[in-house]
């Protein structure tokens, strides 16, 4: 792979367990996944299914108080990322790759007013004088569409709407353009017209400054809308991905195309929805075989045996499901719950 | 007419040569040094500083160094002449007869006559505790000329020398300027002057009291000797400050903040002995020891039953359990300390520290009491007097007392034990006395029908009151020491209290004070010191 | 897994210590040689020996018996004065935060309580009722009740917002039954944290209270009377008060331990998963 | 806050009154005359039964008027207003120690959540908490007094005097008062950081790239401070009832010294003044916390 | 849910309903801060349909869930139950009331009492209204729990050991235990897993079907009260600015608000193009409203009437309710 078309982010075989209880499930277990540049990739699964942990992974912010291991590769612009010392991090942080996160109401410092937040930044980051800054922060206030930029400065978090705390913190994470902006649920808690809100702005500055995104989402409506690419978790694996509209039109593992049928759908009403059985699997559950084995539908001996390896297709795509291998077509039915 | 007595500040313990407070005492080695400033650690705070109107003996200590008496007792506590120059006993002994010595300034400049004297004398008749002895029998003041005057008795008045000089309990006359006393009348004094060697600078209650040097002091002509004699201010300040904790006091001292503290633990002497930087000094006579008991309740107003406590009483185990040390404490049946001329070995013969348990079961069933527990009633501040209640508990529960321990706060105790109203809340309390000077009178105001704590008022109360009567008026003095003979005997038949034991009070000088005598009320004048 | 442990250990390390201290007070006369009262004069001040495993006082009274009996006393007032401030002040904490009507009186009345400071609270009625634990304990219940009352106040009144609380209502729960059920769980570790604190103050305020000489009636042996009565022998004699200072330590900070690790003992969402 | 002075001055009247003991016989001494005591308390005006002294007492009190000591013969604000400044010095030594120690001590144990550090942090707390002040004091002066020498053993020379020199009486007594206070102190600001460290603006400040010192110091602990303020307040108002004892060892004239001395002399005006006065600063440190949560929250100020 | 041909058998009907917080009093400031969460609304549920309702976060949703279950106290207005109206009766007698009436709320992890064990929680509103046998009750909780999915062996735990769908089942077993006639459902799906979330709602809809149940289902997810809901009703501001049958509103939306709300709902056909109708500036302060329509700050279509006289909710033929002076908007 040359310079040129080398990914801008690209993570291989990424192993996260926490050491408090390593006898269990690593949270994440071999994701592999590359987003390149100026690309949107969508992160999709139900909690637990170790989305978080992998963003949090790519700039090692997990929580202070928990010890964990990593293991793999991250790697953004060809420079590894899992053995920079916490300095280098820190230049990186919020410099080159920024990070939004799900819950707006807490992630602002109630304590600092939002121009101090912003300023902070900057100058962290960047040599420039107060002044600079400030027209800086005023700056990427009026971007992401906050009015009267000048005096919110001196607001503080809790004088804004949820909206508009998210819309500082896009602002925030823009500051020193960055190259990568991972968004862990960046609309999640937000009402539907501000979610709406929030992916226009996401959109418009994406075309503005050229980012990438990586976003980290449960809705499969928001990866529709906003995403280029997108990969499916489940359990701490990647189960499937490829681009948005084939893997929404045409889903290749069972459990994506389960997720995608319980939504409720626009068009005819439905009595009942299509459901998955079961619930995510627990840290010490299923540890052999394939993990959403116990939930599938289309189930076989196999499937309970050994873990089906990620393959690649065409067209970026890939699933982790033994459906359309040959050792699928000849197990047996497996036994069903 | 005390030629014989020995010296008084002897130790108990020559026998035993290492506790010898002789041997720790700063002697007076090497040249006076003139300046410097002397800080005494005390342990309690004075309530006031009014000489006449407080009995707390800190007062007097400190005060002493302002004001001076007509007479001051001498090393063999013989009352000697001070601010008077000469005295003479005319008129069948029923007047005294003094002249001043000429020239003596208070330190408001102003010269001591025979005013000043019958100013302070009249108040101190009307407000003192010594005065109230003094008064039944007292006539007039005569002044003769500025500096003579007399003193009229209406009966011979035989210990009044000793009582004007006694420093115990503040019964000292103490000569003040006729205008302070008219400024304050009665009234607690503010201020102080006087003729002494210091004078009063100022006194922050709960502080400190500071003194300073009085530049225009006469010293008397006479060799020191007790508090008598020659008195010299070597140093320019005394400061005299309260420091209750007593870990506090010593620290000080071990450091050079303070260069004495009073009153400091036996238990530890042997610690400071090996100190380098601290004298330990043992100060004997110190206290008296007695348990008082309440007269005016039974069951201690029969005397079956205190002579059953009499007889229960083990006097060692008490005094190792309050002094500890063998060395810091001596029996003592008489009133006076072995060595000085009212000394009387025999009193109590046969009575005073004859454990006799079966003996005091029997008194005790022959006095009827009735099981009621009673109450021994102390101040639980005073560490010595605390545990020698519960000592005592122990001791009179094997005879048969049913013993309720009461140990509350100082203000508690001395309301109950005065309170003529509650006369039935304490049935025993330990005091002590700092050993009075040598006249048996001063026990007049303590032991007799309904005085000081014990609400005596029978017939026995009497008999004791007559015996103190005749002492009184008698001025030969070898018939005195025959009465006082008699005194004893009838204190040691009715048993108003219980004489224990007597023991010795340690303080602490720093090593650099040089030229302290050891006294029984410590003194700071013809003391220096040196840093070397 | 090896946080759980630790989260244990905490449980396990303080109940021990609590637990020993408690026998040791209980079982005070199994232990002990000596009479903690029994006066051998002759014996005074002696040092730790084989007889007298922490040497005598002054009065040549055993100090390991007495520091056996002290704990007893002091261990008595501790639980009593945390008994009562717990259940009165609980009880006051619950019905001003619960029923909110006599709330900004009676709080009030706690911020004037709590204005006057409990030791000179406390000095001043022991002189007034006189010394002895009995005294004692409603000296420091009394002091005490304010902050308890309104530590459960504050947690009450933060729980009373919460969803379950209308479930519950909406269940058909009468007040009491919330009260009971609903309230009081979830006041359990304030309560917890309350009652170690209370209980390390009772037992160092009756420290300071024979300090001022007030504190419990002569002879009886307290840990802090010991303490206070030693200080005046640190240089001759100091496991006068060493010892007893040593046992104080130890059941505070033992305490401390089985405070934490019960509050996150009796937390359902910590419990071992 | 005027009634609650009014009920605890009224309070203070009965209890300090009801007392047992005698403020006379303190004064004239254990060996004194029946007749002394009965002019000493002539004079002090104590002759009168409690219901005319409470109504005189009232009566002075609205206006502003405490009494005079029975004991210094001064009015109660003076000598309470010439005892003040050691108090207010050495609780404020205390309250630097406090703080210093016990935030310290907590912030550290929060960063160091579960690790030996942590626990041995919370130990030592608990060993400030768990030792008697006075056995901590007298510890201090033996070894900082006297054996090392650093020290003045006890005392206090006023500000005036001293200057900047005052410190060294307050030291070890600061220190032994701020020992007392810093365990709780930790505790609260362990649990108060350990919780905001959870909070999710904490990992926003990691995120943007500021360094973990200052992600702690700047961001976490300021929003940690309203408990931790709550709890000095409160330390505060406990350092002033603590004084005593701290003064009665090291011989400091403050306050706390003169109540105790004033209870032991049963002078009741001091000991009433001293009781208003403590709750007064009491209900001032009250109202400075509560003032002061503007300062770090701003949703205090602004709502 | 039920498609079935609705009975206009009205089970509770809410007239005039008004609920306001005062602000609590504080230092250095006399003035009252008043905020009106439900602002004078006036709706009618039909026994056996489920109500949608939709709004965003502060319009007031849940405090008129609350309102009409009498968990909170409202400051005007009247709720009548089965004809009854159960404003005024006292507190001890709401009893018979409320076991007919129950709520399932959002949070599955804080609706229930963290210190009970699944039986206590499933057994304690029968304790509370029924006299039945310690034994009969055992069987009883069992049967409601096993109605909801889950099991025996799931009886003695703690809530805490469950996963979210599954305290949501806990919670919906604790409502059904009295088997009640109408529940409002709180946002009941909102914290759960899309594939938990189908789970949830399809249990809803079987319990609706076999026990005859009236929902009043309150949620920001538009797709879903699409799915569940016969009539929805939109909330703005504590007011109701939109009330039909869901087909109607969701085809034909005439309020401005519920047009832009609808034009910002996702679909995850990534050949639908959104067209989001944009509002111009954030929802007001709840305690600071605007007069006359409390839209018109955001509405592209406000006019001076709009500011001085709040529309009346008014149907506009088909049972479709709409508040709004424009009536040109409002089409079918
Ligand atoms: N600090 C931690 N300590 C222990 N386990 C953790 C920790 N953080 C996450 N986990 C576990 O790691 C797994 C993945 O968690 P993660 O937060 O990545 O999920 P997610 O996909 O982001 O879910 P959600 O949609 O709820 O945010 C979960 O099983 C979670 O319990
Ligand atoms: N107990 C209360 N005290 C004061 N204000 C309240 C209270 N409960 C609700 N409110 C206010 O009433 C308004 C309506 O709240 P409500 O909870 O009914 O909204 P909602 O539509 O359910 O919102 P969400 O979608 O966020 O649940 C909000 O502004 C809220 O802040
Ligand atoms: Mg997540
Ligand atoms: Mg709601």
């Amino acid at each position: 792979m040359s310079e040129l078309d080398q990914h801008l982010l690209e993570i291989s075989d990424l192993n996260v367990s926490f050491d408090s209880r390593p006898s269990l499930a690593p949270a994440v277990n071999g994701v592999s996944f590359f987003v390149d540049k100026g690309e949107t990739v969508g992160i999709v699964g139900e909690s637990g299914s170790g989305k978080s942990v992998t963003a949090l992974s790519i700039l090692k912010l997990h929580a202070q108080s928990v010890s964990q291991s990593i293991s793999g590769s991250i790697r953004f612009n060809g420079e590894e990322l899992l053995t920079k010392s916490e300095k280098d991090m820190s230049m990186l942080r919020g410099n080159h790759v920024a990070m939004i996160f799900q819950e707006p109401m807490s992630s602002l410092n109630p304590a600092m007013t939002i121009g101090s937040q912003l300023m902070e930044v900057i100058k962290l980051h960047q040599k420039v004088s107060k002044k600079e800054a400030k027209a800086k922060a005023v700056e990427s206030l009026t971007l992401v569409g906050i009015p009267a930029a000048q005096s919110r400065l001196s607001s503080y978090p809790f004088q804004l709407s949820g909206g508009q705390r998210q819309r500082v913190m896009i602002a925030m994470a823009l500051l020193c353009e960055p190259q990568l902006l991972i968004a862990d649920e960046p609309t999640t808690a937000l009402d539907v017209t501000i979610q709406a809100q929030i992916l226009d702005v996401l959109k418009d500055l994406k075309d503005r400054i050229h980012a990438s995104i990586l976003m980290i989402t449960h809705d499969f409506g928001v990866v529709a809308d906003i995403a280029d690419r997108v990969v499916v978790m489940y359990a701490g694996k990647v189960v499937e991905e490829g681009k948005v509209r084939d893997v929404l039109k045409n889903p290749l593992h069972p459990y994506t195309q389960g997720l995608l049928s319980s939504i409720p759908q626009i068009g005819p009403f439905k009595e009942r929805l299509h459901m998955i059985r079961g619930s995510i699997p627990k840290p010490d559950e299923c540890l052999t075989g394939c993990r959403f084995c116990p939930r599938c539908d289309s189930k076989r001996e196999i499937c309970e045996q050994q873990e089906p390896a990620y393959r690649l297709f065409e067209g970026q795509r890939g699933t982790r499901c033994w459906i359309g291998t040959d050792e699928y077509d000849t197990s047996t039915k497996g036994r069903l719950p | 007419s005390s030629n014989e007595a020995p010296e008084a500040s002897q130790s108990p313990s020559q026998e035993s040569s290492d506790a010898s407070p002789k041997a720790s005492e700063p002697a007076a080695k090497g040249e006076p040094i003139n300046g410097g400033k002397i800080v005494i650690a005390w342990p309690a705070n004075p309530a006031n500083l009014d000489p006449d109107l407080t009995t707390t003996s800190l007062t007097n200590d400190a005060l002493s160094h302002v004001y001076e008496g007509l007479f001051e007792f001498d090393g063999k506590e013989e009352p000697v002449p001070y601010l008077a120059k000469s005295y003479e006993y005319r008129d069948d002994s029923k007047t005294l007869y003094i002249k001043l010595r000429e020239g003596v300034k208070f330190h408001n400049g102003k010269e001591l006559t025979s005013e000043d004297v019958e100013a302070s004398f009249l108040r101190w008749l009307d407000v003192n505790d010594a005065g109230g002895i003094v008064e039944p029998y007292f006539d007039k003041f005569e002044i003769i000329s500025k500096y003579e005057f007399n003193f009229k008795f209406t009966k011979p008045f035989a210990p009044f020398r000793s009582i004007i000089a006694s420093n115990s309990a503040n019964q000292k006359l103490l000569i003040k300027p006729k205008e302070l006393v008219e400024k304050y009348g009665n009234e607690v004094l503010l201020e102080h002057i006087g003729t002494g060697p210091y004078e009063f600078v100022d006194w922050v209650p709960d502080r400190s009291l500071r003194l300073k040097k009085y530049k225009d002091y006469v010293p008397v002509d006479q060799e020191p000797s007790g508090y008598s004699g020659r008195r010299i201010a070597y140093v320019d300040e005394l400061e005299f400050k309260s420091v209750p904790e007593l870990a506090v006091r010593v620290a000080g001292v071990q450091t050079n903040e303070f260069q004495f503290a009073n009153d400091v633990s036996l238990d530890q002497y042997a610690n400071y002995k090996t100190d380098k930087n601290v004298v330990p000094i043992v100060s004997t006579p110190g206290f008296q020891g007695i348990l008082a008991f309440n007269l005016g309740t039974p069951p201690f107003n029969n005397l079956d039953a205190r002579n059953a406590v009499q007889y229960a009483v083990n006097l060692e185990e008490l005094a190792t359990a309050m002094v500890g040390n063998a060395d810091f404490w001596h029996y003592n049946p008489s009133f006076f300390e072995e060595g000085t001329i009212w000394y009387d070995g025999n009193a109590g013969e046969g009575i005073y520290k004859q454990q006799d348990l079966n003996k005091a079961k029997e008194y005790l069933q022959k006095s009827g009491y009735n099981g009621t527990p009673i109450v021994i009633l102390n101040d639980r501040g005073n560490k010595q007097h605390s545990d020698g209640a519960i000592v005592l508990k122990a001791q009179l529960e094997q005879v048969g007392f049913k013993v309720d321990v009461q140990l509350l706060d100082g203000a508690t105790v001395s309301k109950q034990l005065a309170d003529k109203n509650q006369v039935s809340s304490w049935n025993i309390n330990l005091a002590s006395f700092k050993v009075p000077k040598p006249d048996p009178q001063v026990y007049a105001s303590w032991l007799g029908t309904d005085k000081w704590i014990s609400h005596w008022d029978d017939e026995l109360a009497v008999k004791m009151e007559t015996a103190f009567e005749k002492l009184l008026v008698e001025t030969d003095q070898t018939k005195r020491y025959a009465l006082s003979k008699e005194v004893n005997k009838e204190f040691w038949s009715s048993l108003p209290w219980i004489r224990t034991f007597d023991y010795a009070r340690l303080h602490l000088a720093q090593k650099s004070l040089k030229g302290f005598v050891n006294y029984s009320t410590p003194f700071y004048w013809n003391v220096w010191v040196d840093n070397q | 897994m090896t946080k759980v442990k630790k989260k244990h250990a905490y449980l396990f390390i303080g109940a021990f210590i609590i637990i020993f201290f408690v026998l040791l007070a209980l079982f005070a006369p199994w232990f002990t040689r000596f009479d903690p009262l029994a006066l051998a004069v002759k014996e005074r001040l002696q040092a730790p020996s084989a007889k007298h495993l922490l040497g005598t006082d002054a009065l040549g009274r055993d100090v390991f018996s007495r520091i056996c009996y002290g704990a007893r006393a002091s261990m008595f007032i501790g639980l009593a004065v945390v008994f009562l401030t717990t259940v009165l002040g609980g009880t006051l904490g619950l019905v001003i935060g619960f029923y909110r009507i006599a709330d900004s009186i009676i709080s009030r009345i706690l911020d004037g309580l709590m204005a006057f400071p409990e030791i000179i609270l406390a000095v001043t009625l022991a002189a007034l009722w006189g010394a002895g634990i009995k005294n004692i304990i409603y000296v420091l219940t009394f002091a005490y009740i304010p902050s308890m009352a309104r530590v459960v106040r504050a947690s009450v009144i933060s729980v009373k917002s919460l969803e379950y609380i209308e479930s519950g209502r909406a269940a058909g729960a009468r007040n009491i039954y919330l009260i009971f059920r609903y309230i009081l769980p979830a006041c359990r570790s304030a309560i917890i944290v309350q009652a170690t604190f209370c209980f390390a103050a009772a037992i160092l305020a009756e420290a300071s209270l024979s300090f001022l000489g007030v504190g419990i009636k002569e002879p009886t042996p307290s840990l802090g009377g010991m303490i206070s009565e030693g200080r005046d022998y640190l240089g001759v004699a100091s496991w006068l008060s060493v010892a007893p200072g040593t046992v104080i330590v130890l059941v505070v900070l033992g305490l401390n331990l089985l405070g934490d690790g019960l509050r996150d003992h009796l937390d359902p969402k910590l419990k071992t998963r | 806050m005027i009634p609650i002075i009014f009920i605890c001055a009224v309070i203070g009247f009965f209890i300090t009154n009801l007392m047992p003991g005698d403020p006379v016989r303190v004064m004239v001494g254990e060996f004194a005359s029946e007749k002394q005591v009965q002019e000493m308390s002539e004079r002090l005006g104590l002759d009168k039964p409690i219901q005319m002294r409470f109504v005189m007492w009232l009566q002075n009190v609205m206006q502003g008027d405490l009494g005079d000591s029975l004991y210094y013969q001064t009015p109660v604000t003076e000598a309470i207003v010439s005892r003040l400044e050691p108090t207010l010095l050495l609780a404020t030594v205390g309250l630097f120690f406090g703080v210093v120690m016990g935030v310290s001590l907590g912030i550290i144990a929060a960063v160091k959540h579960r690790t030996v550090v942590d626990q041995s942090a919370m130990v030592v707390s608990v060993f400030g908490v768990s030792i008697p002040s006075f056995f901590i004091a007298i510890v201090l002066i033996l070894v900082f007094g006297v054996k090392l020498q650093w020290l003045p053993v006890a005392g206090y020379e006023p500000i005036a005097k001293t200057g900047f020199g005052v410190i060294k009486y307050l030291l070890l007594p600061g220190f032994s008062l701020g020992l007392i206070q810093s365990g709780l102190i930790a505790r609260t600001t362990r649990s108060a950081m350990l919780n905001v460290l959870n909070q999710n603006y904490i990992r926003t400040a990691y995120a943007k790239g500021i360094p973990k010192y200052k992600v702690i110091l700047v961001h976490a602990l300021k929003n940690a401070l309203s408990p931790i303020v709550t709890v000095i307040g409160f330390s505060l108002a406990l350092l002033l009832g603590g004084t005593w004892i701290i003064e009665t060892i090291f011989n400091i004239p403050g306050t706390g010294a003169l109540a105790i001395t004033a209870i032991s002399r049963r002078d009741y005006p001091i000991i009433q003044g001293c009781m208003l006065f403590s709750t007064l600063i009491y209900l001032i440190v009250n109202f400075l916390v509560d003032i002061s949560y503007s300062f770090f929250n701003p949703t205090v100020k602004y709502k | 849910m039920s498609r079935v041909k609705i009975e206009k058998d009205i089970i509770v009907e809410v007239r005039d309903l008004h609920k306001s917080f005062d602000e609590e009093h504080r230092l250095f400031s006399r003035k009252k801060n008043t905020l009106t969460a439900v602002d004078h609304v006036s709706l009618q549920i039909y026994r056996g349909e489920t109500l949608g309702i939709v709004g965003e976060s502060g319009s007031g949703k849940s405090t008129l869930g609350r309102l009409i279950l009498r968990l909170l106290e409202s400051t005007s207005g009247d709720v009548r139950f089965e004809g009854q109206s159960i404003t005024d009766i006292p507190e001890r007698k709401l009893g018979q009331y409320r076991r007919k009436m129950q709520i399932v709320f959002q949070d599955p992890f804080s609706a229930l009492n963290p210190w009970m064990t699944v039986y206590e929680l499933v057994a304690e509103p029968i304790r509370h209204y029924g006299t039945v046998a310690e034994l009969d009750l055992r069987k009883q909780v069992i049967a409601l729990l096993e109605k909801v999915g889950l099991s025996e062996a799931d009886l003695h735990k703690h809530p805490h050991e469950f996963s979210g769908g599954q305290r949501q089942r806990i919670c919906i077993a604790r409502a059904l235990a009295l088997q009640p006639a109408f529940i409002v459902c709180d946002e009941p799906v909102s914290a759960l897993d899309v594939s938990i979330q189908s789970q949830i709602l399809n249990l809803l809809h079987d319990l609706q079907e076999e026990l005859r149940l009236t929902y009043l289902f309150i949620s920001h997810n538009l797709a879903v009260v699409r799915h569940v809901a016969d009539r929805v009703a939109v909330m703005y501001l504590g007011k109701l600015v939109e009330v039909g049958p869901v087909e109607a509103v969701f085809a034909n939306p005439s309020h401005p608000y519920t047009r832009s709300l609808l034009s910002a709902m996702l679909s995850i056909d990534p050949d639908v193009r959104r067209e989001r109708i944009k509002l111009p500036g954030d929802i007001p302060n709840p305690m600071n409203k605007p007069s006359g329509c409390r839209f018109h700050t955001r509405c592209e279509f406000s006019t001076d009437l709009c500011m001085k006289l709040e529309p009346e909710l008014l149907d506009r033929g088909n049972e479709h309710y709409v508040a709004c002076h424009m009536k040109e908007l409002v089409q079918h």
